[in-house]
């Protein structure tokens, strides 16, 4: 290769095909990290609008926009489109795959075919789910937990949707198994595991997740569909099945997937705040492990969603206790971010605002979440909307403004062009006030007994839904803001040629802006960790000082 | 690939031993289910099977001479289904 | 591809074998989530499963199992083969191969054809005039068999694609490791069968 | 704090005031040292920063502390969960039937009711059924919900002890009109209920005797 193909951009490349089929038939980790992102972006518009409509709806009692039936079908779409389409591979496809390899000193993944297949079976998965809502039945109607029996009574479309699941989640397990071995067998020469950067270990415990976890999850959307078609009576109670067995399996998988959605976004995070307090990272290693102790932990907790179900006392206690041991592990981290404030020389740059909103917001989430895992509490709690609010907390306000830090953090790097800081500041707002306008009302109704998934609601409700449909049009317009200004900048923001923007140690900063088709030109010889800070005047090691 | 040619001598002897102590098994198996031993039925053709794969996964499947990591992972693995399972039956065996 | 350059510039037959293993751990949870279905109604359901299980052919099964332990013989000789250069040889294994995986879909055809003609199938009369557990084994039976059978074929249609390629000089001596992930995806077929067969053939 | 009108609510509410209360130090406690550090190491006032790389004593202290609070946690919801749990054996039994969308309550003499009555102060056990998908029994001001599960014998139990009206909701998602699968719990004193009671069975058998003489009728008109 002459040496005038390494400096070309990824972006200007030209390999064996030109213009749009160069990035549909691309195997470029960097490539279809972007085509990740764009349609991803795309289904995400969907589901926030189903989001946006079904506020609307809950602006009065009654009928406000839509039907009953409507309505259930748009918290399904919403729920899945969500879930498989955007938090689950959010993080680890769009970034991870465009950044996994750059952090680790590799030219791309392991199999870098593999991945096109993956991407294409995400579009697949996601056009299936869209088709859903064309066909004659219309899409489904279950939420997006699928249950048993009503799964399998409903008219509507399931076997679409669910099908369309089955597809995310090969695609989702095909990049958990690109990224093991990535990470095993492509690290630069003289990076141990202990010189990767932290967003590298939250990938690699979530990859485990996908690879174990997926085909649980797989099999069990298969029986709907062989109990719709063929009738076999795997679940059917008339038929001697067990519906809360369906639950078990469906949550052996759903549970581990929150974790699939949150862990790459703490990998963000752990980058994130090193460099904007330009100093080293606190408790590396405590950090590292603690993404795969919640990779473990996370594993064996997921019956606390069934604790109205039925199931025996001894299985009740065993769940709530591991449910709150895995608590633990993310306290750890939230604790090491903070100390990592601790003496640094902060400057509160988009991605670092985003960064320490999500730690905020995380841990709202994450306490209301061990309010859950408590018992008795959530008996009273479960399947109402102090259950919606957490898991927007979470997932939204962790995971979703992970996703935003990372936009802000990383996009100049992989265009070249700089968004506008103001316009970043004043989106960061909306979005931050809005977000709590919309969901904490959702935890003081749900405390006094507002269930999920309701159509209509009682009059006493009324104030907590028009305050959160009001938040709603608050947080969009703060998405429309971030969104116009991360696009325009693309078209015409400042060009960016420096290498490293932000004062980041870790690889992806030392290499050109936007990065050439092979990444680096030499694989790099690591022999320092990932956020050393030596330009520091004094540096003391580990365990010297008491903070 | 150094190390992977000394993984993988070729070994048409080994491989048929352990063929012929699949099909045994297998008979054992068979004939021990047709006496009545109760519980212990269930177990022995459990245990038989176990054995079974575990033949097939370190000498056909090649585990035995892997790297380390692979047998890491096997471990990973069945760790996962095995905590599931005995979590499953933290609700179902009291009920 | 000018892409593969930067895959293919250096060939990591380790990183392949560990993407396969991988995906056989995939493959291995989509059946242990049958598996899990299977022991909690066996557990709720003990009787009715002993009296179910009564009704397969224990004959058939054993010959099955037979059949499959002397597939994953020749596919691992089919190895060894390629890997002493004999390219006729492996090919000849290859063949054997495939040729006793079709001996077990035959079989299980058969099996499946008697047990429809009995009228024992999903939804059927006869069966649903029977106890659940009964009802449950049988549609675990047909559901685990199934997909089952489903791998078998897949394999079969893998391993004759490396026959293909062995006979084309795309797997040799130096470059063999296809050959090797198709070898181990089909033992782990026999693997999942070596589970299969004690739990629906000797419970009774 | 959403009224409390069952024996065991107080518990469900202890439970959840020691989490919050813990919940809210540890937000209030991280948001306040974020907030301090961003002032007081910003880039402006300590342009250079210090390198620590770690402290084990810290984290093992904010490993432990977590773990141990935790635990007080879990025990707290545990123990009430076995209060939810325990019926004592002289309740009063009430099947509670549930059907897309509609809730029935049959008592053990046969009466059947659309309302839920019970006398005050009385523990009542209700035996969970469904005819079609699952539901879920959910009274928020008694602060019980179990799913209601076709092919599962569920139960819950309470002694209400305020007399008044109660909010029954189903908080399982069921389908078209789940949101208006409502109703009430009605709470009597006992005198009130047994008059109730002693009604709706003057009525059963009225109907009953009416429905004899159509017949009688129809069969004479023959
Ligand atoms: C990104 C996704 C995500 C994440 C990370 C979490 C994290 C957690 N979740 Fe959540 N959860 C969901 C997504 C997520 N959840 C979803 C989608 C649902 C509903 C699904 C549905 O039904 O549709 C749900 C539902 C759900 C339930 C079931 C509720 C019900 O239906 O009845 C429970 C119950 O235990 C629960 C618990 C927890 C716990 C304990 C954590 C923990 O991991 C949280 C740990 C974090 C912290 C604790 C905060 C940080 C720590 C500190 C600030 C230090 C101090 C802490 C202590 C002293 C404890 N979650
Ligand atoms: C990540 C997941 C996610 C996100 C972001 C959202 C976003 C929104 N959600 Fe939620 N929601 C779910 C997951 C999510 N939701 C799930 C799983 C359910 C349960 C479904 C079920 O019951 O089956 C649910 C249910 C649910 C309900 C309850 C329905 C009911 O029970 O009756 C409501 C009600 O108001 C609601 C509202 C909204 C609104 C208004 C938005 C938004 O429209 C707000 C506007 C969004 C934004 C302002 C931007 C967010 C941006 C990002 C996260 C990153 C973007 C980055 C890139 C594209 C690169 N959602
Ligand atoms: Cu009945 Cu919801
Ligand atoms: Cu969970």
């Amino acid at each position: 290769m002459s040496s005038e193909t390494t400096h070309v951009s990824y972006l200007e490349y030209q390999g064996r095909y030109k213009g749009l089929r160069g990035w549909i038939f691309s195997t470029d980790h960097k490539r279809i990290g972007i085509m990740y992102l764009i349609a991803a972006t795309v289904f995400f518009a969907a589901g926030v609008v189903f989001g946006f409509l079904m506020r609307l709806e809950l602006l009065y009692p009654g009928k406000t926009i839509v039907s009953a039936q409507t309505y259930n079908t748009f918290f399904t779409l919403h729920g899945v489109i969500m879930i498989f389409l955007f938090v689950i591979p959010g993080l680890p496809a769009i970034f991870g795959n465009f950044f996994l390899p750059i952090l680790i000193g590799a030219k791309d993944v392991a199999f870098p075919r593999l991945n096109l297949l993956s991407w294409w079976l995400y579009v697949i998965g996601g056009a299936l789910v869209l088709l859903s809502i064309l066909l004659p039945g219309g899409p489904a109607d279950t939420g997006w937990t699928f249950y048993i029996p009503y799964s399998v009574r409903t008219g509507t479309n399931v076997i679409f949707t669910v099908f369309a699941a089955f597809i995310l989640g090969f695609s989702s397990i095909l990049t958990g198994i690109n990224f093991v071995t990535t990470i095993h067998r492509l690290r630069a020469p003289g990076m141990g595991w202990f010189k990767m950067p932290l967003f590298t270990w939250s990938l690699y415990a979530t990859a485990w997740i996908q690879v174990l976890a997926t085909p649980i999850i797989g099999i069990t959307l298969l029986l709907i569909v062989v109990e719709r078609v063929f009738g076999v009576g795997l679940f059917d109670p008339a038929l001697g099945g067990d519906p809360v067995l369906f639950q078990h399996l469906f949550w052996i998988y759903s549970h581990p997937a929150v974790y699939i959605m949150i862990l790459p976004a703490m990998g963000v995070v752990s980058e994130i705040i090193p460099v904007f307090a330009h100093r080293t990272i606190f408790g590396y290693k405590f950090i590292a492990f603690s993404s795969l102790a919640i990779a473990v932990f996370g594993s064996l907790v997921w019956a606390h969603h069934m604790f109205a179900a039925g199931m025996s006392d001894f299985g009740q206690f065993v769940f709530s206790l591991l449910t709150f041991l895995v608590a633990i592990p993310s306290a750890i981290k939230v604790f090491n971010w903070t100390a990592t404030l601790y003496k640094g020389s902060i400057s509160l740059e988009p991605p670092m605002a985003f960064a320490l909103a999500f730690i905020f917001l995380f841990s709202i989430g994450g306490l209301t979440g061990v309010m859950q895992g408590a018992l008795s509490v959530d008996i009273h709690i479960t399947d109402t909307s102090f259950i919606v609010a957490h898991f927007h907390y979470v997932m939204f306000g962790g995971t979703g403004f992970g996703v935003f830090a990372a936009l802000h953090y990383w996009l100049p790097k992989m265009f070249g062009r700089m968004y506008n800081k103001k316009a970043a500041y004043s989106a960061f707002w909306f979005l931050f006030i809005g977000f709590n306008v919309l969901y904490f009302p959702m935890f003081i109704m749900g405390w006094l007994g507002m269930p999920r998934r309701y159509y209509d609601y009682l009059p006493e409700y009324t104030i907590y839904h028009q305050i959160s449909t009001v938040g709603s049009w608050i947080l969009i317009t703060g998405l429309i803001i971030m969104f116009t200004n991360l696009y325009l900048s693309l078209k015409r923001g400042k060009k960016v040629t420096a290498r490293n923007i932000w004062g980041g140690e870790t690889l992806e900063w030392q290499i050109e802006t936007p990065p050439t088709y092979e990444n680096f030109e030499e694989i790099p010889l690591i022999t320092e960790g990932p956020y050393e800070y030596k330009d520091n005047d004094q540096d003391i090691l580990e365990e010297k000082e008491v903070v | 690939m150094e190390s992977s040619e000394l993984i993988h001598r070729p070994q048409y002897g080994k491989y048929i031993l352990v063929w012929i102590a699949l099909l045994m098994l297998t008979v054992i198996t068979v004939t021990v289910a047709g006496i009545n031993f109760g519980v212990l039925t269930l177990a022995t053709a459990l245990t038989v099977a176990s054995v079974k794969s575990y033949l097939v996964l370190t000498v056909f499947m090649h585990l035995k001479t892997e790297q380390t990591a692979f047998r890491i992972f096997v471990g990973v693995a069945l760790f996962f289904i095995i905590i599931s399972f005995v979590l499953l039956f933290a609700d179902y065996s009291f009920m | 591809m000018s892409n593969q350059e930067h895959a293919m510039a250096h060939r990591d037959d380790v990183g392949s074998r560990m993407g396969m293993w991988l995906f056989l751990f995939t493959e291995l949870l989509l059946f242990g989530g049958l598996f899990f279905l299977y022991s909690v109604y066996r557990f709720v359901n003990q009787e009715e499963f002993h009296i179910a299980a009564k009704e397969l052919d224990t004959i058939i099964g054993t010959f099955n199992t037979a059949i499959l332990l002397t597939s994953s013989l020749t596919m691992a000789m089919s190895i060894s083969a390629i890997q002493k250069n004999n390219k006729r040889l492996s090919i000849f294994f290859q063949l054997i191969t495939i040729l006793l995986g079709f001996g077990f879909m035959v079989n299980k055809y058969f099996e499946w054809t008697a047990k429809i003609n009995h009228g024992i199938f999903p939804g059927s009369e006869e069966l649903l005039n029977r106890g659940s557990g009964e009802i449950l084994f049988f549609g675990l039976y047909y559901v685990m068999t199934g997909l089952h059978g489903l791998h078998v074929l897949i394999g079969i249609f893998i391993i004759g694609t490396m026959t293909w390629f062995t006979s084309r000089d795309i797997i040799t001596k130096e470059s063999y490791v296809k050959l090797e992930a198709a070898g181990l995806y089909w033992h782990l077929v026999d693997i999942i069968w070596i589970f299969l067969f004690p739990l629906f053939y000797l419970i009774t | 704090m959403i009224a409390q009108s069952v024996n065991y609510a107080h518990s469900v509410d202890e439970a959840f005031l020691f989490i919050l209360i813990v919940s809210v130090f540890f937000l209030v406690l991280i948001t306040g040292l974020i907030i301090t550090f961003i002032i007081k190491y910003n880039r402006k006032k300590n342009p250079k920063p210090t390198n620590i790389h770690g402290n084990l004593p810290l984290e093992i202290l904010w490993t432990i502390i977590p773990t141990v609070l935790v635990l007080i946690m879990f025990w707290y919801g545990w123990t009430g969960y076995k209060e939810i749990t325990s019926p004592p054996d002289d309740s009063m039994e009430i099947d509670v039937t549930a059907q897309m969308w509609v809730w029935k309550f049959t008592y053990k003499n046969g009466i059947t009711s659309d309302s839920l009555y019970i006398p005050v102060n009385r523990p009542v056990k209700a035996h969970l059924t469904s005819l079609d998908v699952n539901h879920s029994f959910y009274i928020p001001e008694f602060r019980i919900k179990k799913d209601v599960i076709p092919g599962r014998k569920n139960f819950t139990w309470f002694i209400a002890d305020k007399v008044g009206k109660y909010q029954i909701l189903c908080a399982e998602y069921c389908g078209l009109n789940h949101s208006y699968m409502l109703n009430k719990v009605i709470v009597l004193t006992a005198d009130e209920f047994s008059i109730w009671m002693q009604e709706k069975l003057n009525e059963k058998n009225n109907q009953d005797t009416v429905s004899a003489d159509n017949i009688n009728n129809q069969s004479v008109a023959k």
